[in-house]
């Protein structure tokens, strides 16, 4: 099933001479972990925000084209009525998603289902669970603004997995998380698509998602111009066309000359260069 | 209310409340206490900002005590000439800023004045009131001396919160200036 | 000049008022040196750093940065020999250009406008943001506003660099380039303390690692001894792949080992 | 906000010290003379340490101190009208009325809202006001800006630090303290609004601007007795009111 399809959607933020997407077609489907990525500035973070149609109800600007999060056009003035609670947007600085108002991990993490008027059993359930899942039960008491970046960025998580979306909708969500909260984050996405959820997550970090992901797509110039399995587009050339990149190993083998397909872990570099 | 009003409030209050601390460190006769207030109404118009003065000053009370929540009333004047001023490309230039700082603080002195005289007896924050007692002791009469020194002081301080605001709205980047169409009109874009 | 010791710690100890953030520690940072502060959330790293620029004073010991005692010193005594990087760029960010940015800190130590325009023009090329300095430091992405942070650190080229995770919310090629540019500062003569979590940024770009351990030093050794061989600091991907090529004594940056990796291949060729 | 958790202050309803503060301040400024209004500053002191917030009034006397003294000052010594000598100074018999009324009246309100602020508990009251079904924007708005307020100092000394290593000197010349403002005040305004984005997205996904009721998560407990003492506060508010109107 499709969760999220764009159909030559293009943006333009207000006041902005060139759109920051143009045309952009590509889909993400329920149960996958679709893994987006362009270089800097190639319209991501554009294109989350109009999944989740912030863009332009937030921003202003101008929408071109067809986008459908859910089956419906995010854009509708009836769409967050209908999306509120079913799509999670996780962004890079964890500090300015909290919900402002909670003296305790706990009420953090139980300000969605509260807003959106939850029975309290149902509710205090649901977030023990889902600080469970985080690793996070032991912080229930703190006071979520004095936690340390990776902490914090955990709640938040939290506080989104405790509504049990139908979309995930990640940007750069691993700039303040430590490996070991990368690993974790990477499990809890692949148990959400296992869960029957769809993962739209656009980063920057290869080392990490090139296992992760079902499919990877690349945007560049504002428009996807990649579209495909990350194990084989990573090891090819065309990511460099598009000014991407590959994994650490993929980009050592592409520097030091080894032609496509190239090794992407450190297995499989000492593979290749230990003949 | 709208999730981007709830996200900017808290900032714009909160602003009004911590910087005179930032001035402190300075050591000039600022408080610029309504800058929150100055730079929300320039943003999202004359209510939101009169919002952001008047809750900015109940929590003020809360915090030192609610004998200051009549000021509230300063701060809503200077919500609503902060917003006709930039729906009127008020900030254009630091002259154009200055103009409508020296208004505001004109206006908002007087007001205090008032109250200041009426409801406590012209003992008010001690800067102001230090004027106070100087010109008194000088012989002048006590609500004269209330009213000369409310004025003096919220002259330059509604001056220098204009001009700064102005100077920041002029330097915004691009990006905020898309998502605050307001803040170009009050810079005559 | 060139016998100032860009750092020197002794015996210090420090508090915020409670317990002990840091006791007897000492420590010696030579021109050209780069020290990864290492040690897990509140062991006292950043607090460091901040003795060294003056923002914090000992209770006890002493704090020498570029030569002068930073007791009865405040930090802007010491903006000529140290440049600090913050966590944060928005707690320093506040003009209308990148290059005006980069231009207020040696605007504030008296240089001539023309040693500022100099400076300011080195360190745009330096970090590749020469087609940017126009621009509004807001108007460019997080990683992009990150490097105007530090090159507002570099521009009055201190003896002492000190800072605080540099490459948190990087994308990769900023990071490369803040590796480079640590590098090339330190080949230069310029002393650096980074704290930091991102040990492959720290092979690539320093030395010698110092670990903080509830406010003492725990370790103080070559960095290539530490990471990869101490359980707490697991080898970056680029280490790893050396050490299991055999490629010990060479630095984990993909611009040392592809040349290796090239030749390599050649003689594989060669022999075959 | 560290409160003693059996303190009357911290079992009450949220309201309750709203309505009881609410009528403290309109008693006091409807009080007449120094009589009166040295009684309900006395009455105000009894209440505050009745319910564990006796910390306030002591708390209350850093922004009463100068008040004080300069009504006296003002008053007392340079008021009009006929004069006693008290230690051989000579000062203003109604001044000196005049300066004790509006002391007491201050002290009363300054003692009573902080300590409201003292018991005051940003959930609790959140959720007594969803209980209630009232604005939840106003609530929201109230509390994360009272949450924020740390952060926003933490904030502003981190700026000046900053600006100082970079060589920026704060005691120079006055013409060199006014150029100061811009880079010590715009990156606290400039971040502040580079956060508004961000957010404004959270708080949208987070359902915070929902049309949907707001459940309470740990409603507080509204007794009888929190009841009785909201009556009879406003009952007495209106009484002074009514006394000084007809008297």
């Amino acid at each position: 099933m499709t969760a999220l399809a764009f159909d030559e959607a293009g943006f333009t933020y207000p006041g902005a001479a060139a759109p920051a997407l143009a045309q952009c077609t590509f889909a993400a489907e329920a149960g996958a972990i679709t893994w987006l990525t362009g270089p800097l500035g190639a319209g991501t973070s554009t294109a989350l925000l109009l999944a989740a149609g912030l863009a332009p109800r937030h921003t202003g600007g101008h929408r071109s084209g067809a986008v459908r999060t859910l089956g419906v056009d995010p854009a509708e003035p009836g769409a967050p009525a209908i999306l509120g609670g079913r799509v999670a947007l996780v962004l890079s600085s964890p500090a300015a998603q909290l919900s402002g108002i909670a003296e305790t991990v706990a009420q953090e993490v139980a300000f969605a289902p509260a807003n959106l008027g939850w029975p309290r059993e149902r509710i205090h359930s649901a977030v023990d669970r889902a600080m469970e899942a985080l690793g996070i039960a032991h912080l229930a008491a703190r006071d979520p603004s004095t936690l340390s970046g990776g902490e914090m960025q955990r709640v938040v998580l939290a506080a989104m997995l405790v509504l049990r979306p139908a979309l995930w909708l990640l940007d750069e969500p691993t700039s303040a998380l430590d490996s070991a909260g990368r690993a974790l984050l990477h499990d809890i996405l692949r148990s959400e698509a296992a869960r029957g959820a769809a993962v739209v997550v656009a980063s920057e970090d290869a080392d990490g998602l090139y296992a992760v992901a079902d499919r990877l797509v690349v945007l560049s110039g504002g428009c996807a111009v990649l579209d495909g399995a990350p194990q084989d587009l990573l090891r090819g050339d065309a990511v460099w066309d598009a000014g991407v990149g590959s994994t650490t190993i993929g980009t050592l083998a592409r520097v030091a000359g080894v032609d496509a397909p190239r090794p992407l872990t450190v297995d499989e570099g000492v593979a290749r260069w230990t003949r | 209310m709208n999730a981007r009003l709830l996200a900017l409030l808290p900032a714009a209050i909160a602003i009004n409340l911590v910087i005179g601390g930032l001035v402190n460190a300075l050591g000039l006769p600022l408080y610029l206490d309504s800058i929150g207030t100055i730079l929300a109404a320039v943003l999202a118009g004359p209510a939101v900002g009169m919002l952001a003065g008047g809750i900015g000053q109940v929590l003020f009370g809360l915090i030192n005590g609610y004998q200051w929540i009549p000021f509230g009333l300063v701060q809503l004047l200077i919500a609503a000439l902060a917003g006709l001023a930039a729906s009127r490309a008020g900030f254009r230039l630091p002259s154009s800023s200055l103009a409508w700082g020296l208004l505001t603080g004109l206006l908002a002195g007087a007001l205090s004045s008032v109250l200041s005289y009426v409801l406590f007896k012209g003992v008010t924050a001690t800067g102001t009131t230090a004027v106070v007692t100087l010109l008194r002791q000088v012989g002048w009469s006590l609500p004269v001396a209330v009213t000369a020194s409310s004025l003096l002081l919220d002259l330059v301080d509604k001056s220098a919160a204009f001009l700064l605001v102005g100077a920041l709205v002029r330097a915004l980047p691009l990006r905020m200036m898309g998502r605050f169409p307001r803040a170009a009109r009050a810079v005559g874009r | 000049m060139d016998t100032v010791t860009p750092l020197v710690l002794e015996s210090v100890h420090f508090d915020y008022g409670g317990d002990a953030v840091l006791s007897e520690v000492s420590l010696r940072v030579e021109p050209g040196e780069g020290v990864a502060l290492l040690g897990p959330n509140g062991a006292g790293k950043t607090t460091l750093t901040r003795l060294a620029m003056a923002l914090r004073h000992p209770r006890s010991g002493r704090v020498v940065t570029g030569g002068r005692d930073t007791g009865g010193r405040r930090p802007e005594d010491l903006a000529d020999v140290a440049g600090y990087l913050f966590q944060h760029p928005s707690a320093q960010l506040f003009e209308r250009t990148v290059r005006a940015e980069i231009a207020f800190g040696p605007g504030r130590l008296g240089w001539t406008s023309g040693e500022v325009e100099r400076a300011v023009a080195t360190v745009l090329l330096e970090l590749g943001l020469e087609s940017l300095a126009a621009h509004h430091p807001y108007d460019l992405p997080e990683p992009t506003r990150r490097l105007v942070a530090l090159g507002a650190a570099l521009v009055s080229s201190p003896l002492l660099l000190l800072l605080d995770e540099p490459t948190a919310g990087l994308d990769r090629a900023a990071r490369a380039r803040v590796a480079q540019v640590v590098r090339a500062r330190r080949a230069a003569g310029t002393a650096v303390l980074a704290v930091t979590h991102d040990l492959g940024f720290a092979v690539e770009a320093l030395d010698r690692a110092v670990v903080l351990e509830r406010g003492r030093v725990r370790l103080d050794a070559p960095l290539l001894d530490v990471v990869g061989r101490d359980p707490a600091f697991p080898a970056p991907p680029l280490l790893e792949l050396s050490r299991r090529l055999g490629f010990a004594a060479v630095r984990p940056a993909i611009e040392s080992l592809a040349p290796l990796l090239t030749s390599r291949a050649k003689f594989g060729t060669l022999e075959a | 906000m560290t409160l003693a958790p059996g303190a009357l202050a911290a079992r009450a309803h949220p309201f309750t010290p709203l309505v009881v503060t609410a009528a403290i301040a309109v008693a006091a400024l409807a009080v007449p003379g120094p009589g009166p209004a040295l009684a309900l500053y006395a009455l105000t002191l009894v209440l505050v340490v009745t319910t564990g917030t006796g910390q306030a009034a002591l708390r209350a006397l850093v922004p009463l101190a100068p008040l004080w003294f300069f009504l006296f000052l003002l008053h007392g010594v340079l008021g009009e009208g006929g004069r006693v000598t008290v230690e051989g100074i000579s000062l203003s018999r109604d001044g000196l009325a005049l300066a004790t009324t509006q002391a007491a009246r201050l002290g009363a309100i300054a003692t009573a809202s902080l300590a409201m602020y003292a018991g005051f508990s940003p959930s609790r009251f959140v959720d007594a006001v969803a209980e209630r079904e009232w604005s939840f924007s106003v609530a929201y708005l109230v509390v994360a800006t009272l949450l924020a307020l740390p952060r926003f100092r933490a904030r502003a000394a981190v700026i000046l630090e900053a600006q100082r290593s970079r060589g920026l000197r704060l005691r120079g010349s006055p013409l060199s303290r006014i150029r100061a403002l811009g880079p010590i005040t715009f990156p606290l305004l400039l971040g502040a609004l580079a956060e508004v984005d961000e957010r404004g997205f959270a708080l949208e996904t987070r359902c915070a601007a929902g049309s949907a009721r707001r459940t309470a998560l740990a409603p507080p407990l509204d007794t009888t007795a929190d009841r009785l003492v909201r009556w009879l506060a406003a009952g007495a508010g209106m009484a002074a009111v009514a006394w000084r109107v007809v008297g």
